[in-house]
């Protein structure tokens, strides 16, 4: 704790306290993990305490959760509604699906490794993980939004055609309007 | 020569020249009308603080033409409107036919409605009347277009009107003998006319058609959004006045100031008319209102709305006090200038896109940001929002009814001017936000000389949100003209009978200030990460909305607000007009069947006549 | 040469029998004859009008015997107005038509010596001081009407005229009855003398007459319900011939009633029933009129229901009633003929003559249109035309008469007036791009007469003191009966 | 001099008491619901750390030049009301010295339509965005707002009647005359203007303009970082403005800063009660509640009022 405020200016501190402690997340029911995010935000677990809530809109999340497996027409999607988020933005993945393609690693339509389409913070692990898995892994992700190393956007930006390029390669009707996200 | 005279005669000859000189070229009669207008304006500007009075005789009646303040203070809107619109007219009418009839009617109505105010007797008053009224018709039905419609409504209506003026004016005649306006505000004075309150029901009824009171307004909207808008903007804004114009001299001059407040009855039939007349204000505002925001034609809504706001003018009138004739007043000129703005700014539109149907346009601000301006500007002064100077008729309105104690009247006409803000939004939205068309990606903004003329209007309003005692001291003026004894007003500062006041000045620098602190906050703070996006770039759950769709919301826009308010629509007054029109149609029939075609049955019909009359003229003489 | 009225009369009747014989010599003289003979009368009517200023009336008298005797025309100003418009309009129309039938002269030659006939007999009716040649020239005028009004061959013309005849010579023998029984009574047939003598007459039996008269002119004044005949007649004779039915031949009819109410009679009541019958006649024909397909159809109730505003005027009776009368006469004639010259035109190519069929006619015919535009605007009374003073007028009357329904109800059928006229513009304004056909153009003498009946229009609608003189001087002739009967009497001998 | 300086610093002491009380209020409502949900809640300060991490975005994006305005509009709507009101009672000393502000050159009307002037730029800012929700929650909110006017106007009418004054300080200078707050002597007119409130604050079953799960937050659904935040402040000190103005029009003002907290919060708890026991409307139901009873008890008031 202490090292990291030494590395930091004090407003950047405050800032990166501010969005630590307020995260709004974008939950995409990309899969069967979907089915947590509910139990982890209501009266159970009570997400809301560490400040997490949802955000209805992209332009306003600030956390974007990949909740299991990705088919390709969904992944469209997801990175659309990630480019629309703004910076700093921090993406969750759930569930080994994300990881390495999980059960359906060999499917046809299935990517396996979300690493490789847009850069994740968290990998939550299990099928599925559990709601005290989730709230670990938000919390793992403050740990880092507070040491100032979470900055999601920036390397997506700065690494944009290796991205766009494996985007490409599986998504074979690529017809993402030229907007200036 | 007299100016007035001159005034009227450069708008008639105007008109005519306008008309002749179309033989020769098409663009001609454009020019000739600016040409005509800005002489007749000048003219006006140059004189009108002298003294002008005129009188002639024609067949053994003697018209008189003067100006005084209360007149003054309409010519302003008139000639100040009737400028605007024909340098605007210009490029709006650029590619149009039939251009000579259009000016010709144009000058004709201006001219006509010029007349009006300076007649200071009856029978010109009429004859001015009535050329304004067949000149705006024949601009209404200039386009050939939905005659029967908009046509014939607006002439019947207009003639129902006119009749029944007709009526009360030849009875004011008989009775005392002159067709002089001063004689007849005279013989109210001394009550020297005996039927005294048929006389000015009718000359209300005849004023009520022009004004668009409920249930005399069902031409108005189909007349208002049949209309070229160049024309528009002076049909609503000025022409609708004149029925203002009159009906402030009937409800005020002869109800208020008759000198027979002490007669019981009298006071309590002039009371009574006033409160319905009052009350069908508040109504004409709620229930145009409400038909203004289902409209899906930008022309249309702006027609409805004219009804609704003059119905605000007709409450301040009927209410009569000072502080609500004064807001009409107001209220008449703002109006004129706003709705004149709107009207410019609906008619560019449908000039560059070729349409005012909200449902096809959108995301126009980018296209045409000096129009979205005007509008916007307008809007606001349209809502009642302050800093713009609609607030400030409003207020006045407002304190006015609350202060008299017409307590649900305040409620109606709060009702009403509420769901305004919704017909507000749906014109600035369904024109100039939402997503933009790439249909109507090559369209630019109108050209200069339409621009300048709403730009013009728009800086008015602004102005006067600050500085209405600009417009005050001409409408205390006419108020003075009226009867009102002691009219204050300030430059800034609006204040009612119970002394509460609102001061406009530390609203607008309020406003300012706040405004500014805003935007710069805003505007400096994360510049570097701040971007603009196209307005097709929205988060639609992820999903793409390709280029060639468009997600603006367009149709039904208020449909949760009509299904709650569906008793209220479900009775529509053009519908019953229109019944009635087919059921007398239908019953006037029968005189068809009288007329058999039949050889025999007309002659049994003169020998029946004979007998008949035999029998009964047998007895009668 | 001495002009005198009889030329009124003499002269067409004479050119009438020329007319055949000339046309030998050139068959352009079967046209141009009548043309001379109402540009003579439009000469004549100046130099009378003229000659009226410095007398009160001048008395004609015919084959040397003196009035209450002899048969006599009779100049005051009255009828030498209407007389004036008669010969105007009746020029007016023969110019118009001068090119009508022009290829076969046969018909035409027929045409031009009905029409100079029938105007002559409409002279004749004004100008006429003995009320048994009223019924003769009463019975030129009919029988000249009913040839014009079957004059195209075929079913419906022969329907019209027949229906026409009927009920005309229902008129011609109720007139008839009405002057023998008045002749069996008072022993004279002049009218000055008749008004003298009618206190002669039993109550019973001038009521009687009265009726008789009243409804025998009624037919020609297009009286309710006598007015079967005028529809069909209108619509079924040729075009400026409806002009004639309407500004010439009606007033004939209403002049006779006029006259024989005004200066004959001395009952009182009959006002009240000039009005309820004007009014019946005005609600019942602008009614008609608002439901009509066939354009000239409905220009013929039109007619028929100013003809009852001017019934009403006359029955209230007043001096501005009758100067309203006169007013509405003089522009009934003006702006219905222009109105039946324009829709000649306009129905030129139309077979079934429906309004329908005009769709889109302005664009073919844009003067023509603009012509009858302008008429309708005339018509219904709105300033600054000729037709809205009339109607001020007679409003003004009937208020200080203190008819305050009377007012509404005239003012709510004027609406309805409206409604059907603006109809019809707006049919021949409304934009049709499909209509294909090719309609005749005007002809340079009827684009002629209607430019004149427009700016006349127009001119007195903006200064209507060009003409209220004029009308002042006739309606007092009017009102003046004693004057009229001693002037007929005693001044007229024989020079 | 020394009285503008006095004054811009009361009026900025306003300002930012406002903006806190409100964001306060917003935390507390937030903690209170999580703990009916049998929840822990966050913090009461959450929608300050929220505020903050809003102003921290890096990117933000807007939509069009009336995009960018909107928020201003907003603020300058909240910022201008709050000029005009008087927060506390005329007669306390506070109120003298720190926070008489403009309060003297506005009256209701004045309030009534300048608390507009807000949502009208909230509107053309969600209209420039081209996002179909934003315009559909616009439209809900303008058509609830001529709901909940017409009760609300109605027991302004009823005030205003009473006291025959349209002047706020009035008001509150007679309620304490009288010693009888509005709220006790028209009741009929409080309870109208309490229903419309539950409409203002659109709390559910009166949140059909944010609406989140059809929506997505509806006007403000494009707007994101620092566009947001400035809404949430301007948001905040409109709650603020509402709810003074309620303790001033019916409970008589407060004459010190706790007290008008405690009036304030009281009322608040209203549409917040109200809001956690309900489900929420449609749009139609709403206008139709609003059109219901609160109008007959507006009507009432009236009647009451001026008899």
């Amino acid at each position: 704790m202490e090292n990291k405020r030494n590395s930091q200016t004090i407003a950047e501190y405050i800032k990166n306290w501010s969005r630590k402690h307020s995260l709004f997340i974008m939950a995409y029911g990309t899969g069967c993990g979907a089915i947590e995010i509910p139990a982890t935000l209501t009266s159970r677990y009570d997400a809301e305490r560490l400040g997490i809530r949802g955000a209805a809109t992209p332009r306003q999340a600030d956390v974007l959760l990949i909740t299991g497996y990705l088919a390709t027409k969904t992944l469209k999607r997801v990175i659309r509604v990630y480019e629309q988020m703004q910076d700093p933005k921090y993406v969750i993945a759930f569930g080994s699906c994300t990881i390495n393609g999980g059960m359906y690693y060999d499917s046809y339509n299935t990517i396996n490794v979300l690493e490789k389409y847009i850069p994740v913070d968290v990998y939550i692990n299990g099928c599925m993980p559990r709601p005290e898995a989730v709230i670990a892994g938000f919390q793992q992700l403050q740990d880092k939004i507070a040491r100032g190393e979470a900055d999601n956007g920036t390397r997506y930006k700065e690494n944009l055609e290796w991205y766009r390029a494996n985007q490409h390669r599986v998504i074979k009707n690529w017809r993402m309007p030229d907007y200036n996200w | 020569m007299n100016t007035l005279a001159l005034i009227i005669l450069i708008f008639f000859s105007g008109a005519t020249l306008a008309y002749l000189s179309s033989l020769i070229s098409n663009k001609l009669p454009g020019w000739v009308a600016l040409l005509t207008t800005m002489t007749g304006t000048v003219l006006f500007y140059m004189s009108f603080q002298n003294e002008q009075a005129l009188s002639f005789s024609i067949i053994g009646l003697n018209l008189e033409w003067a100006l005084d303040n209360y007149t003054i203070l309409f010519a302003h809107i008139i000639f100040g409107l009737g400028i605007l619109a024909s340098l605007y007219s210009v490029q709006y009418m650029q590619n149009k036919s039939q251009q000579g009839s259009f000016y010709a009617n144009f000058l004709l109505s201006i001219g006509s409605m010029f007349g009006i105010i300076i007649s200071k007797d009856f029978i010109s008053f009429f004859i001015f009347w009535e050329i304004m009224t067949w000149s705006s018709f024949l601009i209404v039905v200039w386009n050939g277009i939905g005659f029967r419609k908009n046509g014939i409504w607006y002439m019947a209506m207009s003639a129902i009107g006119a009749y029944a003026m007709l009526t009360a004016i030849v009875l004011i005649n008989s009775e005392i003998g002159t067709y002089s306006l001063q004689a007849f505000f005279n013989a109210v004075q001394e009550n020297a006319i005996d039927n005294l309150m048929l006389v000015s029901i009718l000359l209300l009824i005849g004023f009520a058609v022009k004004a668009a009171l409920m249930p005399l307004h069902i031409w108005a909207p189909r007349a208002y959004s049949n209309t070229p808008a160049s024309y528009t903007s002076v049909f609503s804004g000025a022409l609708s006045k004149m029925g203002v114009f009159g009906m402030g001299l009937v409800l005020i001059r002869v109800f208020r100031f008759s000198g027979l407040q002490d007669n019981f009855d009298y006071a309590l039939v002039s009371q009574f008319t006033s409160h319905v007349l009052a009350w069908l204000g508040g109504i004409t505002a709620a229930i145009a209102t409400l038909y203004a925001l289902v409209q899906k034609d930008a022309k249309k809504l702006l027609a409805y709305s004219s009804i609704a706001q003059l119905g605000y003018i007709v409450i301040g009138l009927a209410i009569g006090t000072k502080l609500a004739v004064m807001s009409a007043l107001f209220l008449a000129i703002m109006h004129a200038v706003f709705k004149g703005a709107l009207f410019m700014a609906v008619g560019a539109v449908e000039r560059q896109v070729g349409t005012t149907d909200m449902t096809k346009i959108s995301g126009l601000i980018r296209r045409m940001p000096w129009t979205f301006f005007v509008t916007l500007v307008s809007i606001i002064a349209l809502a009642g929002v302050p800093p713009l100077s609609g607030f400030v008729g409003k207020w006045m309105l407002y304190e006015a009814l609350i202060t008299n104690g017409n307590f649900f009247l305040v409620v109606v006409v709060f009702f009403s001017s509420t769901a305004a803000f919704l017909y507000s939004y749906r014109i600035l939205f369904g024109l100039f936000l939402g997503q933009e068309e790439d249909d109507t990606a090559h369209v630019k903004e109108a050209p200069a000389t339409m621009v300048i003329p709403m730009v013009i209007l728009a800086l008015f309003l602004i102005v006067t949100g600050t500085y209405p005692g600009i417009v005050f001291e001409p409408i205390a003026h006419g108020m003075e003209y009226l009867g009102f004894t002691d009219v204050t007003w300030n430059m800034t500062v609006l204040s009612n009978v119970w002394g509460d006041s609102v001061n406009l000045q530390y609203v607008s620098t309020t406003i300012g200030v706040a405004f500014m602190l805003a935007l710069i906050f805003l505007t400096f703070k994360g510049r570097k990460g701040t971007r603009g996006v196209s307005t097709k770039d929205i988060s639609t759950s992820g999903e793409i909305p390709l280029e060639h769709e468009n997600l603006t919301f367009q149709l039904d826009f208020f449909k949760p607000f009509e299904r709650a308010a569906a008793p209220l629509y479900k009775r529509s007054i053009t519908k019953i007009y229109e019944d009635v029109a087919n059921g007398l149609e239908a019953l006037f029939d029968f005189t068809r069947k009288i007329y058999t075609g039949n050889g025999q049955t007309y002659a049994i019909y003169v020998v029946a006549f004979l007998v008949t009359l035999l029998i009964v003229v047998q007895n009668m003489l | 040469m001495n002009i005198s009225p009889v030329h009124y009369i003499a002269l067409p009747l004479l050119a009438a029998f020329l007319i055949p014989l000339l046309s030998k010599l050139h068959k352009e003289l079967a046209r141009i004859v009548p043309g001379l003979v109402f540009l003579y009368f439009l000469v004549i009517s100046v130099v009378l009008m003229q000659r009226l200023e410095t007398q009160p009336m001048i008395s004609e008298v015919i084959a040397g015997w003196s009035a209450p005797w002899g048969i006599n025309l009779v100049f005051t100003p009255f009828s030498g107005f209407l007389v004036s418009l008669m010969s105007f309009i009746g020029f007016l129309v023969w110019v118009y038509s001068y090119h009508f039938k022009k290829i076969d002269y046969m018909p035409a030659q027929k045409y031009f010596i009905l029409l100079m006939m029938l105007v002559t007999g409409s002279i004749g009716i004004v100008l006429t001081g003995d009320i048994f040649n009223l019924f003769v020239f009463l019975e030129i005028v009919a029988i000249s009407a009913y040839s014009l009004t079957a004059f195209y061959p075929g079913r419906d013309g022969a329907e019209a005229a027949f229906k026409y005849l009927l009920v005309g010579s229902f008129a011609s023998a109720l007139i008839l009855l009405a002057i023998v029984i008045l002749y069996t009574q008072t022993g004279t047939l002049n009218m000055a003398d008749l008004a003298v003598k009618m206190h002669e007459v039993p109550h019973y039996l001038k009521v009687i007459i009265f009726v008789l008269f009243l409804v025998g002119f009624g037919i020609e004044a297009e009286m309710f319900p006598l007015n079967g005949w005028a529809p069909d007649a209108y619509s079924q004779a040729p075009g400026p011939i409806g002009a004639v039915f309407a500004g010439i031949v009606v007033k004939g009819g209403i002049y006779a009633l006029v006259r024989v109410v005004y200066t004959i009679f001395d009952l009182s009541g009959v006002g009240t029933i000039l009005i309820a019958l004007g009014l019946v006649t005005m609600i019942i024909a602008e009614l008609a009129a608002l439901r009509q397909d066939n354009l000239k159809r409905m220009l013929a109730y039109s007619s028929i229901g100013q003809m009852g505003v001017v019934l009403i005027a006359f029955g209230i009776g007043t001096d501005t009633a009758i100067f309203a009368a006169l007013f509405l006469m003089l522009n009934h004639a003006l702006i219905k003929s222009m109105l039946f010259f324009s829709a000649s035109y306009l129905l030129y190519n139309s077979t079934t003559k429906t309004i329908k069929e005009l769709t889109g006619m302005a664009k073919h015919l844009p003067f023509v249109s603009f012509i009858f535009a302008l008429g309708a605007f005339a018509i219904v009374g709105l300033p600054p035309f000729s037709g809205f003073w009339s109607k001020l007028y007679f409003l003004m009357a009937a208020a200080d008469a203190q008819m305050v329904l009377l007012i509404i109800t005239v003012l709510s059928v004027s609406v309805i007036e409206i409604i059907y006229y603006f109809r019809v513009i707006g049919k021949i304004y409304s934009k049709d791009e499909t209509s294909e056909l090719e309609p005749k153009k005007p002809t340079i003498n009827s684009v002629l007469v209607m430019t004149v009946l427009g700016a006349l229009i127009i001119i007195i609608g903006v200064y209507p003191d060009l003409v209220t003189d004029w009308i002042h001087h006739a309606s007092d002739a009017l009102v003046n009966k004693s004057n009229y009967i001693q002037n007929v009497l005693t001044e007229n001998l024989p020079r | 001099m020394e009285g503008i300086g006095l004054k811009i610093l009361g009026a900025l002491l306003t300002t930012i008491m406002a903006f806190a009380v409100g964001m306060t209020y917003g935390g507390i409502t937030r903690k209170l619901t999580a703990r009916v949900q049998n929840r822990v809640g966050p913090t009461i300060w959450q929608n300050f750390i929220d505020l903050v991490k809003l102003q921290s975005k890096k990117t933000n994006i807007y939509h069009g030049v009336m995009g960018h305005f909107a928020p201003m509009w907003i603020i300058t709507a909240a910022m201008t009301v709050l000029m005009f009101i008087p927060v506390l009672h005329p007669n306390s000393t506070w109120y003298s010295t720190w926070f008489p502000n403009l309060t003297f050159h506005g009256d209701l009307i004045f309030l009534l339509y300048m608390m507009v002037f807000g949502s009208l730029g909230m509107a053309l800012g969600a209209g420039q965005t081209g996002n179909p929700n934003s315009a559909i929650g616009v439209t809900r909110g303008l058509s609830q707002m001529v709901g909940f006017e017409i009760p609300f106007v109605l027991a302004l009418v009823a005030l205003m009647v009473q006291y025959k004054t349209t002047s706020i300080q009035d008001i509150m200078a007679i309620q304490d005359q009288s010693g009888v707050w509005m709220m006790f002597s028209n009741p009929f007119s409080f309870l109208a203007a309490l229903f419309a409130s539950l409409g203002m604050f659109r709390y559910s079953p009166f949140d059909i303009v944010g609406a989140p799960a059809e929506l997505a937050s509806g006007p403000v659904s494009e707007f994101g970082g620092k566009y947001l935040g400035v809404m949430m402040t301007g948001g905040s000190i409109f709650a603020f403005i509402k709810l003074t103005l309620y303790v001033d029009l019916f409970m008589g003002g407060a004459y010190s800063i706790p007290e008008l907290l405690i009036k304030t919060f009281a009322l608040y708890m209203v549409p917040v009660f109200y809001g956690w026991v309900s489900p929420r409307y449609r749009t139609e139901q709403a206008i139709r509640y609003f059109w219901g009873w609160p109008t007959a008890l507006g009507i009432l008031g009236v009647i009451i009022a001026v008899w």
